[in-house]
């Protein structure tokens, strides 16, 4: 199926989302839509979805007489019902339901009004067997780990038989294998004549499987529906940015290893099944702590920071033991700060202005008297702004009207401001654009060279290799292996992969 | 060790602005003032002011409309403030009547046995209340159990320890004392004290207490820390608790504070209606939601509107007062009330959604 | 300094003729005690010449609603009120405010708990000698012994405790013959509640229970139903007149019934603010009036209303000789 | 939970792990709640509990509560509430009696009657929500005040009583030594349970409930399930309202009035979130169970009301604080 969206205009209070962005989908392609955080991405997809109604511009589809008609979908029925399937950036699953029946929401088998539960599942099986993933569809959704989320999602929308098919950031937090395991289902529904748009950060990916190529920038769009291969990725870059951008030029970095670590684990155990973990983090050092999807890393520093029980080991704090009972007592007593993975649920409150989500830290020393000046807030949001690039109307607006990449930015602002000693950072470019991805790799370099130290969890193993000195790699809640990094891709990657097989076969 | 603001460290690469300014969204016009639901609710209170004073010339009498009104005001206000002050966590009390009635025992029996002064013994009141509020928050943390089951069962343990109390250790259902102070400050208006000439304005005594109140809980979430992280606990209360705030102790001071307000609410009752009696607070529980919830206010958390809570208030006392003197029989004026109050708040809806489209219109 | 109460209130003259009296009728709330009171109410402004008169029960039981009430109706030229205080121990501040407006009070079927009463003067069932010639007529019916049950009304009323006293006094004068097995309170909030309640206690001691008395209505209602259906022998005695409670007398579901006198509050009431209102003062302000309680059984049930007819008469007499004295 | 271990192995685990699910749940303590203070009821009244009338007693007085802890569960499952549940089921019995005595109706046309004017409530109280966008609390408290006047309205203060003898010895007799009004509670869970189950319907209330966003965007009208909700809420309140004219044999306006608190206690303390997406029909009625054993209790023991609001109280904070520092040393979180 043909589909059109001509000239699309979105506007917000406040903000012009979208200002003539167009998207044209062949079918049997499969379409890649790029551009910065903020750009207007989402929104379009929102609108193609009948989520969001334009303010101005139209949509048009196939008529199957080879001509196109102008359509509008006032819900998302419509569009579903016009066969476009979707799974948006943001999570939209609902806890209290199994996995069976969240990825057959939108078309749950029934028989005379009541749901067909045999067919759900086996429907769910099937969508979930595409992806090859192993799930319990009788599993409360609530109860799944991020990643697994994002797969029942994708699932979700495999569940209706789409002709276009658009994934908002599908991969954001599934690793490498899960992600080819999706773009195997992706190539062959191009194959099979639908067509496909993908929303990615992740530049290698979108080379690996894109034929065409929309860009965004301030909700236009620079580049419509051109062949991929046309371009270069530096190209690529420099017109989502809209100037030319320089890729980081790494300096060799030397780390004190003989100072006291900052922060050192030994032997610690916790109730969640960790079993003698030890690492140790130097002053000024990044410290990349690896692992496929559920290998328990994120379980550990939660542990660490006091919010899941440890049953054994100690842990030591500038070479002191410590105890730490919860993120107020990590970071007023041990200085140490903790961004978290999951941004929409843990790391930024949606409906507070973005002043108080990054002022949120830093109150206690903001504050006089009890009294918390909002123009202290706002000149630390300015700050934050700058140095993260983040894309906002004001301070005043509210966090959740932000899109992804720019909530992560608020997210991670909170704890810069807050002027830690150690930092524990969960996958921190989880859906940031590329632009914004190395001006953190640089940041958090920048922060390493301030003698901070860092514990580093990524699922991306390129930035690992970016930014790590150590590589600590974990399996099955076990640490498999340690090495040093020598920023060396091809070398680094195998032996971290060796390490983590090796310890699964154990 | 007080640290001073970060400022950008120019060790630090500073990413995106080496290259440029990150060109930011063009900020399109924001939403008209009257867009505040706030606006519209005080529309809505001068159109039905407008609406019963032409129908009942009597609804501007000062002594026997405009007094009473304020003086009934003042005690549903600070009702509403008690359930606004853990609406802000999106928990509710549902304890608030019987946190008054507990206080106003021990205010009545220490004014009756002990002969304290008026005010200390409201000092005295408002601890007891504070007290079994930060019971009730500390019961919630650490059990986690739902708020609504926890202050509903300390509702029934409180309303049977009352009238416990009240049969056992005082003089059946009431104390009949009138510590000095007490009379003047129910009859009383500013205007019946005069310098020369100048008299105050007709505005009964204990106005001000609640207009203290109002404006010491509007500046305690508006601009104080404990407050403000009481909000963002009840935003998001994991993300509260991952940004470091210490959520069980907000938790337990909301409910603190909840206990207070209500103990000063039952003081005030107790002022208006001349006695400390065991029946103080039963008809608090409504009034708690109707006020904050009509301002504004949602049962989920997050956010308050202490101004809301005031104008919620003040539109039910003008709705009821004015329906009082068209002198409807018992099931009409209920019925009149809830059609008044869906119209009301159904023309409030309509001109946000007009001021919305307005706003996103550039 | 503090302004003098004198330049206060309107100026109002000291005798006001009938047709410038307008009384207002507020009850606690809406119950169908107060009801005989919309007719009496007329009826007096008919046989007095009565400026106005108004019923109003929209109180819904809440002192703080009724005391809106008062002031509006006040504020709408009402110069004269007859009111069921809501809550007996907080109604003297209320009765003092309107005073103090120079509005007249009568305190009409229930007294402000306490001993001094703000209001000129009260007109009520003594609740506590009514609940004392229920109990009365409960052990007489229950032939001088055995268990007696006393459901009632909120608690926290200083009224039903005046009605749990005078249940006790005649259960003590019998010397331990007659036991008050229980005495079930907060059972009158709504039918529902008190017919649960009843079942619950016929269920855990019916077999146990020779008597139950009422002194409030929804559980009257509930008990006689209950006793009816569960066939057991168990005298029932109720309160008032309402229909419900007749008809039980007469089928003989209801031993006996009290009733009280609200006519005869509304209509004398009425009576005593006028003759106040036309410059009459009371000789003893505050001062207490039974408006009389009634024993009705299946013998009396076609001539108590007349036995409760003369007693008006003769409040109305005594209001005349004895409470108020005329220039 | 590698997916290496063999399937035997993980057909026992997984046996084991739904047990430890089940006896978690707040079901299960409220099954070990009722039953317990059930026995220690038979026990200390020496058997005076399990005597016909009593048990009789005990369940036919269970009926109106289940019944109206259903009708505010069911608005709790889309995220709103519903004020209204407790004068609206006095409303309908108000409504059936009026048919009945006044107007003449047949029994079973006053009975349908009334449920209907409950259902049409509740739509009005729905539709009123989706339109305007006004908080259903707030919608459902406009409606309470109305419904409010108008029950007043139909007989004032005055009391109904010798309708249709038919309708009340059906309400008041058994089947199989099972109370017919409970009978009739129970059938009605029954079916709410399987609405919710089973219904795609049902499972829409709930998906709008759990997640609104999520359910629109799986093209689930929010609107529909919201209104439906309410219809649903009203109906079960007339039942509620009828259950209670066949049952009492006597009604007037004041019924309802205490019925607001324990239509909200049943299903919170039966586990119901005030967020919305989840209902139990099992805990709901569970804990109209345990509230109704107090009243036997309060009955049984000849206690002085406030002393039975004190203990309820004190036992309910007291059992909610223990069950948590026993979850406490178990070790396990969340
Ligand atoms: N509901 C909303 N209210 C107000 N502004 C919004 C809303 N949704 C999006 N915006 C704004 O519209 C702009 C575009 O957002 P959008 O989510 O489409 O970006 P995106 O390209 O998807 O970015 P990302 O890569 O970070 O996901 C942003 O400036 C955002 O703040
Ligand atoms: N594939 C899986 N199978 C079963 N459970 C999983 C799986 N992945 C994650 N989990 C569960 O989800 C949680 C993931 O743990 P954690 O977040 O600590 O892992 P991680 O290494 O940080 O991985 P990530 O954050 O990328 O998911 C654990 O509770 C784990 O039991
Ligand atoms: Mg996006
Ligand atoms: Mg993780």
């Amino acid at each position: 199926m043909k589909f059109v969206a001509e000239k699309l205009v979105k506007t917000f209070p406040g903000v012009r989302a979208l200002d003539g962005a167009s998207l044209v989908l062949e079918p049997g392609s499969v379409h890649a839509m790029l551009g910065e955080n903020g750009a207007g991405k989402s929104t379009l997809i929102k609108i193609v979805t009948g989520v969001y109604q334009p303010d101005g511009g139209r949509l048009l589809v196939d008529d199957g007489a080879g001509g196109l008609t102008e359509t509008r979908f006032a819900r998302p029925q419509d569009a579903q019902r016009a066969g476009i399937g979707v799974v948006h950036q943001e999570r939209n699953l609902i806890p209290e339901f199994s996995v069976a029946e969240n990825i057959a929401l939108q078309a749950v088998p029934t028989r005379r009004g009541f749901v067909d539960r045999a067919a759900m599942r086996a429907l769910a099986r099937r969508c979930l067997d595409q992806l090859d993933v192993r799930l319990d569809v009788d599993q409360a959704v609530g109860s799944l780990s991020v990643a697994q989320m994002q797969l029942v999602e994708i699932a979700k929308a495999l569940a209706v038989d789409s002709t276009v098919l658009l994934l908002d950031e599908p991969t954001a937090s599934l690793t490498g294998d899960e992600a080819d395991r999706l773009f195997t289902v992706v190539r062959r529904l191009r194959d099979q004549g639908h067509s496909v748009v993908l929303v990615s950060h992740k530049l290698e990916e979108v080379f690996a499987v894109a034929d065409t190529v929309t860009i965004l920038r301030d909700g236009r769009s620079v580049a419509e529906a051109h062949p991929l291969a046309d371009y270069s990725r530096q190209e690529i870059v420099n017109l989502m940015v809209g100037r030319a951008h320089a890729d980081l030029a790494l300096q060799s970095r030397r780390v004190d290893t003989d100072a006291t670590p900052a922060l050192e684990l030994q032997e610690v155990s916790t109730a969640m099944g960790h079993r003698d973990v030890s690492l140790r983090v130097q002053p000024g050092a990044i410290l990349g702590l690896y692992g496929l999807v559920g290998a328990g890393r994120s379980e550990l520093v939660r542990a660490v920071l006091g919010l899941e029980t440890i049953t054994s080991g100690v842990i030591r704090v500038h070479g002191k033991p410590a105890r730490i009972r919860n993120v107020g007592d990590a970071l007023r007593r041990y200085r140490m700060g903790y961004v978290t993975e999951n941004r929409k649920e843990e790391g930024v409150f949606l409906d507070q202005p973005i002043s108080r989500n990054v002022a949120v830290t830093v109150w206690q020393r903001i504050a006089r008297a009890g009294v918390v000046r909002d123009r202290d807030e706002r000149s630390l949001v300015e700050i934050y702004r700058e140095r993260l690039g983040m894309r906002i109307a004001a301070p005043g607006q509210l966090a959740g009207q932000l899109s992804g990449g720019n909530q992560q930015k608020v997210s991670l602002a909170k704890w810069l401001a807050a002027d830690c000693d150690i930092l524990v950072i969960d996958e921190p470019t989880v859906g940031i654009d590329v632009r914004t991805k190395a001006a953190f790799h640089e940041l958090i370099l920048g922060l390493a060279d301030t003698r901070i130290a860092i514990l580093l969890i990524s699922s991306d193993l390129p930035e690992m290799i970016t930014l790590a000195d150590r590589i600590t790699v974990m399996s099955e809640y076990r640490i498999v292996g340690e090495l040093d990094n020598d920023h060396d891709y091809q070398a680094t990657s195998q032996a971290v992969m060796s390490m983590i097989h090796a310890g699964t076969a154990a | 060790m007080s640290a001073p603001l970060p400022q950008p460290d120019p060790t630090i690469a500073t990413g995106p602005t080496s290259d440029q300014q990150v060109a930011q969204p063009r900020a399109v016009r924001t939403l008209p003032f009257w867009a505040n639901p706030r606006f519209g609710l005080l529309i809505v209170i001068a159109v039905l002011v407008v609406v019963f004073s032409s129908l009942r010339s009597s609804f501007l009498n000062v002594d026997l409309t405009i007094v009473p009104m304020q003086a009934d005001l003042s005690v549903f206000l600070v009702v509403g403030l008690a359930q606004l002050a853990v609406l802000s966590l999106g928990h509710m009390n549902l304890a608030v009547p019987r946190m008054a009635a507990i206080s106003a025992f021990v205010m009545g029996w220490c004014y009756q046995h002990l002969s304290v002064p008026l005010w200390p013994g409201l000092l005295i009141g408002l601890a007891v209340g504070a007290t079994v509020g930060a019971a009730a928050g500390w019961i919630i943390t650490t059990t986690r159990v739902n708020s609504f089951v926890v202050t509903l069962a300390l509702d029934f343990a409180l309303v049977g320890l009352v009238s416990l109390l009240y049969s056992g250790v005082g003089d059946g259902v009431a104390f009949n004392v009138h510590p000095a102070g007490m009379d003047s400050l129910r009859t009383d208006t500013f205007s019946d004290y005069c310098m020369g000439n100048l008299c105050g304005p007709p505005v009964p005594l204990i106005v001000p207490i609640a207009v203290l109140a109002a404006i010491v809980v509007g500046l305690l979430f508006r601009v104080s820390r404990v407050g403000r992280e009481i909000l963002m606990t009840g935003s998001n209360l994991r993300a509260a608790e991952l940004s470091g705030i210490p959520t069980s102790r907000r938790i337990i001071q909301a409910h603190a504070l909840s206990g207070l307000l209500s103990a000063l609410a039952g003081f005030l009752l107790a002022i208006n209606s001349g006695a400390f009696s065991a029946d103080i607070g039963s008809s608090f529980m409504l009034p708690s939601f109707l006020g904050p919830v009509l301002g504004g206010t949602l049962l989920s958390g997050g956010a308050v509107s202490v101004l809301g809570t005031v104008l919620g208030a003040a539109l039910t006392e003008v709705i009821r007062t004015g329906l009082n003197l068209l002198q409807f029989s018992v099931q009409q004026l209920n019925i009149y009330i809830g059609v008044v109050l869906v119209v009301a708040l159904s023309l409030d809806r309509v001109r946000q959604v007009v001021a919305e489209r307005r706003g996103s219109r550039s | 300094a503090k302004k003098s109460d004198a330049g206060t209130g309107a100026a109002q003259s000291n005798t006001l003729s009938p047709a410038k009296v307008k009384i207002a009728f507020v009850p606690g709330g809406a119950h169908p005690y107060f009801q005989p009171w919309k007719n009496a109410a007329q009826q007096a402004k008919t046989d007095f010449g009565l400026g106005g008169v108004t019923y109003n029960e929209t109180a819904g039981w809440d002192q703080t609603k009724q005391n809106n009430l008062l002031q509006s109706l006040a504020a709408q030229g009402y110069n004269a009120f007859g009111v069921f205080g809501v809550s007996p121990d907080n109604i003297n501040s209320t009765f003092s405010d309107l005073a103090a407006k120079h509005l007249l009070v009568a305190s009409l079927g229930s007294c402000p708990a306490g001993t001094t009463d703000a209001a000129s003067f009260c007109l009520a069932t003594d609740v506590e000698t009514a609940a004392y010639q229920a109990a009365k007529t409960a052990i007489q019916q229950m032939g001088g012994s055995g268990n007696l049950v006393h459901l009632t009304g909120n608690k926290t009323d200083s009224n039903t405790q005046r009605r749990i006293a005078g249940v006790q006094k005649a259960v003590a004068e019998t010397n331990g013959k007659v036991k008050l097995l229980q005495t079930v309170t907060d059972i009158d909030t709504d039918l529902q509640t008190a017919q649960k309640a009843v079942t619950d206690l016929l269920a855990a001691k019916g077999t146990q229970i020779k008597a139950i008395v009422n002194t409030a209505y929804n559980p009257a209602v509930a008990s006689a139903s209950a006793v009816k259906q569960s066939h057991l022998p168990i005298k029932v005695i109720a309160i008032d007149d309402d229909p419900t409670i007749i008809a039980g007398i007469k089928d003989g579901s209801v031993a006996a019934t009290v009733v009280q006198n609200p006519v005869g509050q509304a209509y004398v009431g009425a009576y005593g603010l006028m003759k106040l209102a036309g410059g009459c003062t009371m000789t003893t302000p505050g001062v207490d009036i039974d408006s009389g309680s009634f024993v009705v059984t299946k013998t009396n049930v076609a001539t108590y209303d007349t036995q409760r007819e003369a007693k008006t008469t003769q409040l109305k007499a005594d209001f005349d000789s004895k409470y108020l004295s005329c220039k | 939970m590698t997916a290496t271990t063999s399937s035997t192995a993980t057909a026992g685990t997984a046996r084991r792990r739904r047990f430890q699910e089940v006896v978690r749940t707040s079901e299960f303590t409220l099954v070990l709640v009722a039953v317990a203070g059930f026995v220690v009821l038979a026990a200390t009244t020496h058997g005076n509990l399990l005597h016909g009338a009593t048990l009789t007693a005990v369940f036919q007085y269970l009926a109106v509560p289940i019944l109206v802890g259903l009708a505010q569960m069911v608005v709790l499952g889309v995220g709103q509430m519903n004020l209204s549940v407790g004068v609206l089921t006095g409303f309908c019995s108000m409504v059936a009696a009026w048919l009945m005595v006044q107007a003449g109706l047949p029994a079973w046309l006053a009975i349908i009657a009334g449920m209907l004017t409950g259902a049409a409530v509740g739509l009005v109280n729905g539709v009123v929500a989706v339109v305007t966008r006004i908080n259903g609390f707030i919608v459902t408290l406009a409606s309470m005040t109305i419904i409010d006047g108008l029950r007043y309205g139909v007989h004032g203060t005055a009391t109904y009583q010798g309708y249709s003898h038919g309708l009340v010895s059906l309400g008041q007799g058994s089947t199989l030594g099972v109370p017919n009004a409970f009978l009739a509670a129970v059938v009605v869970a029954a079916l709410v349970a399987v609405f919710f189950r089973r219904a795609a319907l049902g499972r829409q209330l709930l998906a709008t409930g759990g997640n609104p966003l999520s359910a629109r965007l799986s093209g689930i009208s929010n609107d529909r399930s919201i209104v439906l909700a309410h219809m649903l809420s009203g109906l079960l309140a007339g039942v509620a309202g009828v259950v209670e004219v066949a049952l009492s044999g006597s009604v007037n306006a004041s019924i309802g009035d205490d019925l607001l608190l324990p239509s909200f206690a049943a299903p919170i303390i039966g586990g119901v979130a005030l967020a919305g997406g989840v209902v139990s029909v099992v805990g709901t009625c569970l804990a109209a169970l345990i509230v109704r054993l107090v009243d036997v209790a309060q009955a049984q023991y000849s206690i002085d009301p406030s002393w039975v609001n004190l203990i309820v109280g004190a036992v309910v904070l007291g059992a909610v604080l223990l069950t948590q520092i026993r979850v406490r040393q178990r070790g396990s979180r969340r």
